[in-house]
């Protein structure tokens, strides 16, 4: 049986009192609780202080380029269907350099867990607006304050039926390694958004700021009923939901490849008496 | 033998089925024994403008394009105006009745009615292959081969159409020359560059293909989109560029043997995946068939001028080769060797084809298929862990697991990283990745195909040359040859890494060294006097959007009509 | 005053029959309708069949690179207030390549409409499949059917509450046109998006099929209302809406700087006292 | 005079308010009328790690960074035991009490209670400050104006800090010598790499600048943004890369001087745009602050590993000039020569900084700022109809208008494109554009910033640098003179075009030639081969991510410690 020790601890590089680190072990407590052991499971992440954990574990890791982490976990996916593919990366990796592989993910929903370390801030480049950062928001490079509406990924996830549309908190941990837990047992690309103070950059949204407005769904909340999903997905401000906003059953976009049926592609070999007659057919 | 060739032109706007009629006449050409070689010349639209498709054909191995025409197939008047200076003294015109032009090399064809008003240029085909001498019943069984079953439902009216044409040039024929005949025609292919790269790359190995589509790399993606179900691959279809380089690496990464395809232009949106590539010693076959740039260009036409974009893609500093076809044949070898190359040295390795080698057909000798093993991807697990993925090793290659295919755990970073894959600030690693990465281009260079020298071994004139220009430089060395001048050629199927020791005294010996390109600035002469000091004063450049030809050589030469 | 006719009349290089044909009539009407002088407008456009209309009327006009439309018309705009920005392009240019432009574009709100000729396949490259094109469509790269989900650009733009929100449909040449000139005249970035045979690519999407399914919003649609317009963003089916499907009144992009207020940047000269004064603070 | 300078290092972790304590120590020092150049160290973290400010101080010029330490301050403990070794013979470490460390040359200084327990850092500037001989109302007052109005809260308890220290160090005054005293220190400015491009390119007329944050290329942003409302800027951060040189086409396409900022992996996605720019004729400034690659790298560290990317960035060919500026001064001047150059030529030009000069504060004597003429966008309308965009000319430079600014219609188009700015697939237009493009770089060429050459005209040893090693490579040359040595120096602050002719006679004339690179390939030596055929055989290269100093430098020319 895997425990969490199999995946280790490590120091980081992260500021202290980060959300990060919550995150960290919330995957961990995920992964255990998925009985993945870890050269089962595949880490792809971009480039930010999110971009970093997957090196703080025990993993398959491949961290690319910033804001190219769902093609090369897309890519992973459709090479060895066995692994389970986790992308692990901040909000400006995924949603601003990457978004356009975002709705590229949404539209293929191709078998990848999408985590995202949502800090509302570009934390590695030491705190420019990111993406999902608020109206008004003042930082060095913005000082007249962030002139753009936030990226809202929940309502554009929903909007594109996206199979599993999730938002967590990093202070609520258990909660959020359940979603985890939960998108990496989804057939399909799951989303899951997680709000994450960083404390070097963010003064607005503090721990304090998104602890006073997280509430997990109601146990009754039906996640299939896209238009109430959809209501849920605008909410923000007072109170912030959290839990599994959408899912749907939508086919995963592996499964459209028989080959992949098969196993890895490593492992199957080249059908010779095939290729003859495909190149034959040349005369 | 050049000047036993036959080049035929056929001339249209697209949408007039030119393609079709031009891919049929060859076919039946090369099933009847002879040699092509085809250039495609189209436009940026779907219909309309003016095409042209040119077969040269011979008994023997065609490789060049031609200019001089000795049969101009019109399927409109802009044809026929546009193309009839380029026709030689006896050529001929084959055009429809309907147009209001005539000469006396006219062979005025009633189309329509031998068509019955469609497929006028199945029509075309029965004329131009009766004129030539080809058979009948293979022009039939060619035709029906390439309609297939889907379109059964064409086949009578094709044949139809066909055989009164056939008919109808046997009472019309005139003076002109039939090819000589070939007996007992021997079994070979027709096929383009883009095609042979894709079934090189099939057999090779390749399991994943990413693709924006752009033209004229769009085929390749096409010809693998065909064969992927039968042949077990992934071919996928990205949003963007930048997802299909970064999606091939993931594929690598997870063990898939994977290639990429694209032009210029789509080529630089992936300079900087390339470098990741190279950062995590991710295998990757990078295709850019090149374009006239910059920007967009002249997106349907053929240059050479993105091998310097090529060589110096990617930030930072890393080992790479590049291969430049010269014919299809190579195309077919050249991605086999590719595959090897970035399996064994963990690196991006790159395929410069251009539009007019992607888009011509020819007459190839069949591939020994049987032989041609795929690469071996990723090593055997060692017993003893920890596993590192980038060990230091005295080749700076290091074993690659794949991940999940293990209980090692595969690790890598495009930050600079331990031996074991995880990000690192310390300098003194740094030092020993940068110069371990960078060892791996001295092995590499210790494979590169030679360049390949033909003619005197100390010439008055030295022809320099790379990639698919190949032949129209041989051809030229070949004609001033006949004309007693003492001519060689000096041509480069890899253009990188280069190795001074297999060319320089060829290039010390010559009187004269001259280079052809096409492109503007003398990509390959820069080069190589980069690496070797010698420089290359003359040159012969083509930029406007067309493959060189024996005569514009000659032309810029100096050695006017030969 | 200004006549359609100053607007020229070109040869094209689009097939018989395309559908972009209306298009580039209904321009030229609503850019009639609008009052607007050739030299008053900048067409910026892509690379694609659509992105060669900007050649075929009188105008200012930049043909940019396949899929970068929105940032060199943003860039434009943010130069020259005074322009009427019109980017021009095709569902591949702007979906596709450019699909991470098009949430930034939205984001800004910056004022340029946005006219997608969307016959739901790659045209100019020979019937690829575009990011609208229907899951199940057979192309010649697609030979097994495209496998992703077709890309909703309605349905994702009112999500994020952009700010004008329109399908139009060539095969109805005036209602298109007062789209656009309405699009023209909304201060912000307006969507609209056009569907559009491709006789040669698309023989499912044909002009018969979206003739029988178009049909225009009745006159007492409430475009100002976002959950009817989410919902009328998701009809896609035997009947397809047109018209202007959601409109809201958020600032321009380009309001944001007061240094525009003043007009062209180009006309400004660069305010040497205050330079000094800002290179002695490094005294 | 090198000799007579001092080398302080400052070491801590990040987030103890090292980089503070450095700007305010070394903005003291240049008030106080020395002369400085900084060199930052830092890591790929926001907290934590080893991170260095190093300022080295003297009476003339400061021109290199060294190693050799004469005085450290180490706010921790790793700082002390990483850089003890690099301390002079009688050099000074100042730390905290607090900490469990020893030696002779330590000054243990009690900044808790100095500093009450905050504001250490504070307490460091007093101590190193008095040490040095520095006016304490000097730097009270340069505290003030750092922390300005806004912070002022903090004022009164950082001054307490800084005469607490002051004091104590009085009290506690060793034997360590302080620098000589300047009289009437002249008025001086204190100024980074990157400050100055902002600077420069404002002067020039910047009016729009887009950017997406790439480390170390950011702070040329944020000082933009800074600026921005009060000059009546356009500053946007874009939505990636690709997006930010797009919207400087398009801005600068509308008549706005426009500029991006970025380094190797941002830039990488930039490259298509670079040919989008040089085909529409649409002046662009481009910078390009490098780090160690490939791929991510080392992020935060230096090197000038990419000249051959810039210098081949985008398909197809086309004209461009690259400055690589040596000092900060050079950053303004050749930023505003960049922005003088796009306008008259409409082609990108390129500024090739690195992290080590974009982050090195220097003493910098005050700009003309009167004198400094912004360029001059468009042309003024022709009277007469229709207007050519792209009309052909003799020196490949066409009259540009700008859309919206007169009747007059603006095409640009990233096809190839007639005179007149439309789609044309006409090829002997092709040809004549691609040589009207082309013809620009030979009056680009005709403008270099020459190589400056200093030392022997005939030296035994030619030192050839580019870019920031400028002074790392004149010291050593200077300190190899010093020990009676013929030793020349031969530097590049433009890297393309390059003028042969301006330096051919320098590189024959020297016995021996050595280029000294911040790269593992030694890039301008390859492509000094390129242009000239001249091979430069011995290189002194550094890639771990460190600037060159003279130490470096004399290390691998073998000629031991200097
Ligand atoms: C192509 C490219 N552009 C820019 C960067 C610089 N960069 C590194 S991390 C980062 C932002 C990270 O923000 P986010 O993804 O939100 O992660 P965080 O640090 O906040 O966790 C940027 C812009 C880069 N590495 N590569
Ligand atoms: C970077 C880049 N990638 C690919 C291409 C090739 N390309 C040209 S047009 C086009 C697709 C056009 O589709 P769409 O935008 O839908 O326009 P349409 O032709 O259908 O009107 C593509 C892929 C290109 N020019 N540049
Ligand atoms: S900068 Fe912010 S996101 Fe990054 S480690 Fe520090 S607190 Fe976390
Ligand atoms: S290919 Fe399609 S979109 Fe292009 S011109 Fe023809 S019909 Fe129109
Ligand atoms: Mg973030
Ligand atoms: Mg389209």
């Amino acid at each position: 049986m895997v425990t969490i020790d199999d995946y280790g601890e490590y120091e980081t590089a992260w500021c202290p009192g980060c959300g990060n680190f919550s995150i960290l072990k919330a995957v961990k407590q995920a992964l255990v609780a998925s009985r993945l052991e870890p050269h089962q499971v595949l880490f792809v992440s971009g480039i930010g202080q999110a971009a970093k954990a997957p090196h703080y574990l025990n993993a398959n890791v491949f961290n690319g380029l910033h804001g190219r982490s769902l093609p090369v976990a897309t890519g992973a996916k459709l090479a060895n269907p066995k692994l389970a593919v986790i992308v692990e990366s901040g909000d400006g990796c995924n949603y601003g350099e990457g978004g356009n592989h975002f709705l590229a993910a949404i539209r293929r929903n191709i078998d990848v867990t999408l985590l995202v370390h949502n800090n509302q801030v570009y934390g590695l480049t030491k705190g420019q607006a990111s993406p999902t950062t608020a109206e008004g928001f003042v930082t060095k490079a913005q000082p007249e304050g962030v002139f753009s509406m936030p990226f809202n990924p929940i309502a554009v996830a929903v909007a594109m039926h996206a199979g599993f549309v999730a938002r967590g908190f990093s202070g609520m941990i258990d909660h959020l390694s359940n979603l985890i837990q939960q998108g990496i047992a989804h057939r399909g690309l799951a989303l899951i958004d997680v709000l994450q103070p960083c404390v070097s950059f963010n003064k607005v949204n503090t721990f304090a700021w998104y602890k006073e407005r997280c509430e997990p769904l109601p146990p009754e909340y039906n996640p299939t009923d896209w238009q109430s999903a959809m209501k849920i997905a605008c909410e923000w401000g007072d109170k912030i939901p959290i839990g599994i906003i959408y899912r749907n059953d939508r086919i995963a976009f592996e499964e459209h490849f028989p080959v992949l049926a098969q196993g890895p592609l490593v492992e199957q070999d080249v059908d010779g008496a095939m290729l003859k007659e495909i190149i034959e057919a040349y005369v | 033998m050049p000047e036993s060739t036959m080049n035929i032109l056929i001339g249209g706007e697209a949408g007039q089925g030119l393609v079709t009629l031009g891919q049929l006449l060859a076919k039946s050409l090369v099933r009847s024994g002879y040699f092509i070689a085809v250039t495609q010349g189209y436009q940026s639209r779907i219909r309309g403008g003016h095409n042209t498709f040119a077969i040269r054909v011979g008994l023997d191995e065609v490789i060049a394009p031609l200019e001089s025409l000795d049969l101009l197939v019109a399927l409109d008047e802009d044809t026929a105006t546009l193309h009839q200076r380029e026709l030689s003294a006896d050529g001929l015109v084959v055009i429809d009745r309907a147009f209001d032009v005539d000469a006396d090399s006219f062979l005025k064809v009633p189309f329509k009615e031998l068509a019955h008003g469609r497929f006028s240029n199945i029509a075309a085909l029965g004329v131009v292959g009766s004129l030539l001498g080809l058979d009948d019943a293979l022009m039939a069984k060619t035709l029906d081969d390439f309609f297939g079953k889907k379109k059964a439902h064409l086949a009578a009216e094709n044949r139809r159409a066909l055989k009164a044409a056939v008919e109808w040039t046997a009472a019309h024929s005139t003076a002109w020359c039939k090819l000589p005949a070939v007996s007992n025609p021997a079994r070979r292919f027709m096929m383009n560059g883009n095609e042979a790269i894709a079934l090189g790359a099939i057999s090779a190995g390749l399991k994943f293909y990413a693709f924006y589509p752009m033209t004229p790399s769009t085929s390749v993606s096409v010809n693998l989109a065909t064969h992927a179900k039968r042949m077990g691959l992934v071919v996928e279809q990205a949003e963007d560029e930048i997802a299909a380089i970064n999606m091939a690496i993931g594929a690598s990464f997870a063990g898939a043997p994977s290639m990429v395809g694209t032009s210029g232009g789509g080529f630089a949106l992936m300079v900087e995946g390339i470098s990741l590539a190279a950062m995590t010693e991710t295998p990757v076959v990078v295709v850019v068939a090149q374009r006239p740039g910059p920007a967009t260009g002249l997106p349907t036409r053929t240059e050479q001028a993105d091998l310097e974009l090529v060589l110096y893609a990617g930030h930072g500093e890393f080992p790479r080769a590049i291969f430049a076809p010269a014919t299809v044949e190579e195309c077919f070898h050249l991605t086999r060797k590719a595959f090897e190359l970035a399996e064994r040295f963990q690196t991006p390795i790159f395929l410069l084809t251009d539009q007019f080698l992607a888009d011509s057909y020819r007459t190839v000798r069949p591939f020994d298929v049987e032989n041609l093993s795929p690469v071996h991807v990723g090593a055997h697990a060692p017993e003893s862990s920890p596993y590192l993925r980038f060990a230091i090793t005295e080749s700076g290659i290091s074993l690659r697991l794949l991940p999940g295919m293990s209980e090692h755990l595969v690790v890598a970073d495009s930050d600079e990283h331990t031996e074991d894959g995880h990000i690192t600030e310390d300098l003194s690693i740094r030092t020993q990745m940068v110069e371990k990465r960078l060892r791996k281009e001295g092995w590499i260079g210790s494979l590169v195909v030679p360049p390949e020298m033909q003619g005197d071994e100390v010439p008055d004139l030295l022809l320099v040359s790379w990639g698919s220009s190949k032949g129209a430089v041989e051809e030229t060395a070949w004609r001033l040859r006949s004309a007693k001048q003492r001519v060689a050629t000096l041509h480069f199927s890899q253009v990188w890494p280069l190795r001074p020791e297999e060319f320089m005294r060829h290039l010390e010996s010559a009187r004269q060294v001259v280079s052809v390109e096409g492109n503007a600035l003398g990509q390959l002469s820069r080069l190589i006097r980069r690496e070797t000091g010698f420089e290359i004063k003359k040159q012969v450049l083509r930029y406007d959007g067309l493959p060189l030809t024996p005569e514009s050589i000659l032309r810029e030469l100096n050695y006017g009509n030969h």
